[in-house]
């Protein structure tokens, strides 16, 4: 059954060092409470993958040196300009990049979902991506020789599917919308831990509106009330990005020091979220 | 008339006017987020479609029909539904071929880009990719992409229904020739230059005697723009429709 | 763009001899009325899959002859016993059963949502339906050739999903809850009929609650206002089956002459649903 | 006590608890559709987990917690997370084969039974596979399976994780030995003996000297039954429900 902890610290801890944990990108459901709980617990050696890409809450675990090995389509902080503590740590060489493609993860992920070894995955030949990747295969339809090449993806099975959502119940069970990225990454991935805006007295999948809409408690081991949980970033229908903070976080984390200090006054001292 | 849309036309609006000439008789155009020129150019040929253009826009709580997650996109594109899509490069090279990963020997890269995004994938299976990147320098049209997110031409035993159509610019427009593998200079935006822009392109390129200006929009275009289609585009864009739209005398 | 025919009839029309049509089993989305339809316009050779079973209305259309293939995991009718027409008609040899297993028809109707060529698919091996499919092969991992053997099952592209769904909007905008095999239907097929009970004025879309059960217009084909679209078969959330109605359809189907009375009372002289 | 319970034990109630005693100590079970006694089994080990003990029951609308369509079962059970699911078969053979296609040489069926629904794969996939059938005749327990709809056993080098736990029939339950590939006959329902069993079944299996009768549920097990479980159970099964447990004397 779904446990109910009492807070992002307490799923932070049950997130071991070295464990491979999948985020979903700022414009879904991100438990930036949880991530500036894992930077407070110093872990480390963490692989990531971004589903398919990560932003704000991927710079910032980067920088403040829990992760190990990145694996994303993308490191994007959209409008807001380049990720400063990922350009910096690739530059450095300080973290391990697999760099992939969006639907190659998706399908990793599918693959996962359905205990199978690989998925096929249209595309890719050509691009300077499959030289660097040991877990894609080049092979043919065994269906039609003619067919042309393909890619074969290996499964993508997370130990850690990392979420915020703006709904559960006490079942477990997490409304995420159309936001279904987040049930993908739920069905694949070992255990599921969860950090929502709220906690519903009811049950989402007896309701007929909002079942569709949601992940199965069966799929998550974890669950924290955190208002506020996926800020400074938005979360759909609920709120938007923090701008000013986020444009605070871009200017100071140009550089070590000033990447340090925001660390120091938003994530070691923890305040309220705005 | 045309003079007079000349003075008032703001690049981004013809840069609007010309992708959205490139929509026209297609069915489904996608747009990834954060691209305000293509979305702006997508919702203006749906406009002018009469209700027959669809236009996806990834971002916008409006505009994106999806439902099955992050996924939906890309199988959308493999089932064939998806006519139209845009791409970009911090580095595109004279075959077409996109970086969206570093500048230097991968992976050590001296400078590093996002990532691949869906290009690896979008550029294979969605028939008419318009290439938009405003930057029109040396730096960014290179001879050799230093890393291939996404190639612009394939063998021919691969199964591509994809591929680039063509190359806008802050300076002019390319085609793609698929068979020849090069782009050819098709228009010159009001106020630059065939010189300028060989110049400011680091890649070979066909180009002929005379180069046309690129076509500017007739008046109910500019006020189509201006009026309803402004309106949608701030929805998912507000700084940049009150940018570009906001002062313009309404017509 | 969808387009909203007036009737059962329009959508039956466009359905031509011959094609190859995915079906949602009794207890998700079937449209009764559009396959009453069919029969009514003497529709051949249909090719009907079952997503992953069929229920009342493949063995309708089997009785009717209306179908040259059936390509299913089951065709039950639950607790009201074995299906009389498919019985008969598999006995006779009248129809070609391809004969399948539910994951394989899901895995197969995923591989052409992605326009992939197959899909892996695990189990099956040792299964004597796997003799019989020369569109399932069997093969191995190539990322681990230790771990045995994997079929692989062919894509299947439906020519047309037909489904039957509470609420539609004008769009074509499709509200099938948590009954997400109607998804994958529309998803992989090439063109998508539908049937509604109701027409929703406004965009089932733009609504947060009911977007996530909702197959975009996009995908959608055709849709017809249908009351009632399938009785007798029941539709979930708004009526259950018409047990008394399917108990005379299961005593009548048992012999050739009966059957032939029902289609006469309830098919060819189409009355109103209950 | 025993002897009433014997007395007033409906035959499926022995069957409940017979196979609900098969699920204590795991954390999920699937039941298929059309499937009171499994499901009542599986509601009634819930009851005695205390909570531990998730229930996943297709067509039940109250217990049901699937909601990515017709496929979540299958993926969910290649996920490893469900532990128990119960199988039939028109013909179950002495090596746990079964056949849900039809009687006669395929594809010129006899007799046509509805096809294998999902057993080709959850055979496979799901560690404590429970075969139930009701009749227990040399017609349904064969010496070969006219058709393997999925098979009881693999060899080594197939990647299975699941497979055939117990056989549970209205005469009694046999054990499934996966090494030798046969079944044993645990035990004997009341009112039943090894010899009829033994002409009843059509394949070889084998059995211990004495075989116990069928362990009766206590009286709390049975009051459980009738009481918090019986309303569980009408909610998906109510004609099923109305017929074993309205009748029941409450105790």
């Amino acid at each position: 059954m779904s446990e109910l902890v009492t807070s992002a610290e307490d799923l932070a801890e049950r997130i071991p060092d070295g464990a491979k944990v999948a985020l979903a990108p700022d414009y879904s459901g991100c438990s930036m409470v949880t991530a500036r709980a894992l930077i407070s617990r110093g872990a480390k050696n963490l692989h990531l993958i971004g589903v398919p890409s990560v932003g704000f809450q991927g710079d910032m675990l980067i920088g403040a040196g829990c992760v190990k090995t990145l694996e994303t389509a993308a490191v994007t902080l959209d409008e807001y300009g380049p990720a400063p503590r990922f350009m910096a740590a690739a530059k450095a060489g300080s973290i391990n990049v697999i760099d992939g493609t969006c639907p190659a993860i998706h399908s990793g992920l599918q693959a996962a979902e359905k205990g199978i070894p690989f998925m096929p995955v249209r595309g890719i030949i050509g691009s300077d991506l499959l030289e660097h990747r040991d877990d894609w295969i080049t092979s043919t339809d065994p269906f039609d020789e003619q067919d042309g090449p393909l890619v074969l993806v290996k499964a993508i099975r997370p130990d850690i599917a990392l979420i915020h959502a703006p709904l559960a119940d006490r079942n477990g069970n997490i409304w995420i919308g159309v936001r279904r990225e987040m049930m993908l990454m739920a069905h694949a991935a070992r255990e599921t831990f969860v950090t929502a805006e709220e906690i519903y007295d009811g049950d989402l999948l007896a309701d007929e509106a909002r079942a569709p809409g949601t992940i199965p408690g069966l799929y998550v081991s974890a669950l924290a009330e955190a208002a506020s949980g996926a800020w400074p970033v938005g979360l759909f229908g609920r709120y938007g990005p923090d701008d000013a903070h986020l444009r605070e976080y871009l200017e100071r984390a140009r550089t070590d020091e000033g990447f340090a200090s925001y660390l120091e006054e938003f994530v070691y001292t923890p305040r309220a979220a705005k | 008339m045309n003079g007079e849309i000349a003075s008032s036309l703001a690049p981004e609006e013809l840069l609007i006017t010309t992708v959205a000439d490139m929509l026209s008789g297609l069915r489904h155009v996608a747009v990834g987020a954060q691209s305000p020129i293509p979305g702006s150019a997508a919702l203006l040929a749906r406009a002018r479609s009469d209700g027959a253009l669809r236009v996806s826009m990834l971002g916008s709580e409006t505009h994106s029909p999806f439902t099955d997650g992050g996924r939906e996109l890309f199988d959308c594109a493999a089932q064939g539904r998806i006519d139209a899509f845009f791409l970009s490069g911090g580095q595109i090279d004279g075959e077409a071929n996109i970086n969206l990963v570093g500048i230097g020997d991968y992976p050590e890269t001296k400078v590093r880009f996002p990532g691949s995004f869906g290009s690896a994938y979008l550029y294979f299976l969605v028939p008419r990719v318009i290439l938009f990147r405003e930057e029109h320098t040396a730096r960014v049209l290179v001879p050799k992409v230093d890393f291939v997110s996404a190639p612009g031409s394939s063998d021919t035993n691969m199964n591509r229904t994809g591929g680039p159509h063509a190359l806008v610019t802050g300076r002019g427009v390319f085609d793609f020739d698929a068979n020849k593998r090069r782009f050819r200079l098709s228009s010159v935006h009001p106020g630059h230059d065939t010189d300028e822009i060989r110049e400011h392109t680091g890649f070979d390129y066909d180009s002929g005697e005379q180069v046309p200006e690129t076509r500017l929009p007739d008046g109910p275009t500019l006020e189509l723009l201006r009026g309803q289609v402004a309106d949608e585009v701030a929805e998912t864009y507000p700084a940049f429709a009150t940018r570009l739209f906001g002062a313009v005398t309404a017509p």
